[in-house]
């Protein structure tokens, strides 16, 4: 390769800003840089990176379509709010249902981004529209519900009855509950037994 | 790799006093060169590792007696010209004038550990501080990253997306629906289901009984015999007080009439006839 | 060009630090990009830039002829002292050493001071303690003194095999730390009243 190629190659790779080719020429004794600009840009075509030229000055940067793996995802195992697990719930329970049933439910108004979360962890989704006056949209669980709570069906949710002999309908000491079954809010060991759905996403994380 | 060839220039001279030279000329170019700089030194050491290299040998054959006498004669001249010299100099040239008339004892008067077993540490410890004295000097006459090779100016950087990874559990759940319902379910003041004989299944039994008597009747024979259900005392009262209101109604409409004797005593009625 | 080589590409010279295979790996769906590293390295041979591992980490910089080039427009970095750069090859050199070994090769009591302009400019760490009575702090180099002076391993240190080879590179036994401050304990009439030259700096440690 060319050195003075090679030189103009290292100037634009350490330069901190885009370089006209005047700049680059200075810094070069006043070389004239052009053809080995060209040189270069051909050079990287195709590759992971190019040399591109933007307003009269020059730089290198990667290559658009790998733009997608400069970005990378990584997940964060959060625990799921008060609010969105009894949204959650009630659209388990109630499918499909808009959200003013929910709010009707709930006795509260619930968050536009409470649903948004749900959708976004994958466990609701949007089930069309109500055919009533405003057309409101109707909301359901998601096959991928189904899978994190470990159920066949929602028929497997216990029952208002059951619900009830399980104590889970009484008014609770909120505080001695969370005392008493998870000391650590995301240590699944403290899970109910039933609970695989949770661990089989976490070892998918 | 490219070692000697980036040595710096002031390293490149000390690999050239390590080279041999021509001895005859060491004690004068000492004389001249020895030059009574106090802060010059980084302690006895220091100053011994430069005597050493002024004999311009390697340091595994210098000379440990022309090293000392060197030392000895620094310290001296320090002295003579009323220079503050540190202790630890003092106590170098204390031990190295015990060193240097050791080594000059008969081999059999040498005390233990021999002066030879002593001189050859020392000379082991100038080799070792002048080897990294040497080392650091090439270390920085590399090319160095942000001196002479440069890393990209402007990377783009990459980017971590944090995502959510949504945790509940199925406890969560069904609880959290539990609370619902608890919450949302209306306050009703709900009474417990009890047995009561109804104000209208009251009238209809006074009535009908008071048309098949015609004499004066005490207001609990009008009550459903106790038994059965009936001896529900729940009941009873119940049964008592809807009767009592039953025999209000029909007085008040003109069709029973009613008596008391005395107060708390027996209520009794009977049919008005119109 | 393989579209995971023009990734890794991509990755590295979009990437702020030097990164490891695995981090490379971690960006690109766990993908083997050893060979991808190995095809880059020496595609680049001969280039105004280079690839170069450094401390296991992988960066791109510029070749070092073109340094008279480059140079002019970059500050000069920090100039070290004498004292600073010769502690800095002794913890290269012997890593993991502790202050009283370097001021046994040294001979003198080095000022805190310089170990912490080392760790400052990130070429010096603390890497534990020695498990001997007083457990000295040891100090080591960091990944960034590899790839600041431009060595794969602390084995490319300029000599480093013919000191090692002479003894000179020898752990620093016990008595020499004893001896390191003052002379051999011959006559104890010459001793001076105290040696605490040696335990003040490990009390510091």
């Amino acid at each position: 390769m060319d050195d003075l190629v090679r030189a103009v190659e290292a100037t634009l790779f350490a330069a901190e800003q885009p370089l006209t080719a005047e700049q680059i020429s200075a810094h070069l004794g006043q070389a004239d840089v052009r053809p080995a600009l060209a040189e270069l840009k051909a050079d990287y075509d195709g590759r992971g990176i190019r040399l591109v030229e933007r307003g009269r000055r020059w730089h290198f940067e990667t290559a658009p379509d790998l733009a997608h793996l400069l970005r990378r995802e990584k997940e964060e195992p959060r625990r799921l709010s008060r609010a969105a697990t009894e949204v959650l719930a009630i659209v388990a329970y109630h499918e499909p249902v808009s959200r003013a049933e929910i709010e009707a439910i709930r006795g509260v108004q619930t968050a536009k981004g409470t649903l948004d979360v749900l959708m976004e962890a994958g466990w609701v989704r949007v089930a069309g529209r109500r055919e009533v006056p405003g057309r409101p949209v109707i909301y359901a669980t998601t096959p991928d519900f189904l899978a994190h709570f470990g159920l066949e069906s929602l028929k497997e949710l216990p029952g208002i009855d059951e619900l009830r002999a399980a104590g889970l309908l009484d008014p609770v000491d909120e505080e001695m509950i969370e005392t008493a079954l998870r000391p650590e809010p995301l240590d699944t060991s403290d899970e109910p037994p039933d609970d695989d759905g949770d661990e089989d996403t976490e070892d998918e994380a | 790799m490219d070692l000697p060839a980036d040595l710096p220039a002031e390293n490149a001279a000390d690999m050239a006093d390590d080279s041999a030279w021509d001895g005859e000329e060491r004690a004068e170019a000492r004389k001249e060169t020895l030059h009574l700089e106090i802060d010059g030194w980084e302690g006895p050491l220091d100053l011994l590792l430069d005597l050493a290299r002024r004999q311009k040998v390697d340091l595994r054959r210098i000379s440990i007696l022309e090293l000392v006498d060197a030392y000895l004669t620094y310290v001296e001249e320090a002295e003579a010209l009323r220079l503050e010299l540190a202790a630890d100099y003092l106590v170098m040239a204390a031990w190295l004038a015990y060193l240097k008339s050791a080594l000059l004892l008969p081999k059999e008067e040498q005390p233990d550990p021999s002066p030879e077993e002593l001189a050859m540490r020392l000379q082991l410890r100038l080799q070792r501080l002048g080897a990294m004295r040497e080392a650091a000097a090439r270390l920085m006459g590399r090319d160095r990253l942000g001196r002479d090779v440069f890393a990209r100016g402007a990377p783009e950087g990459l980017r971590v997306e944090r995502k959510a990874l949504w945790q509940c559990s199925w406890y969560d759940l069904v609880r959290a629906y539990g609370d619902v319902k608890v919450r949302s379910q209306p306050v009703v003041h709900m009474v417990r289901e009890r047995m009561v004989m109804t104000l209208d299944s009251a009238i209809a039994r006074v009535a009908s009984m008071l048309g098949v008597s015609l004499d004066w009747m005490e207001l609990r024979d009008f009550l459903p015999p106790a038994q059965e259900a009936w001896a529900n005392p729940q009941l009873r009262r119940s049964a008592l007080a809807s009767s009592f209101v039953a025999v209000l109604e029909l007085a008040r409409t003109g069709k029973a009439e009613i008596a008391q004797e005395e107060t708390f005593g027996p209520l009794r009625l009977k049919a008005l006839r119109p």
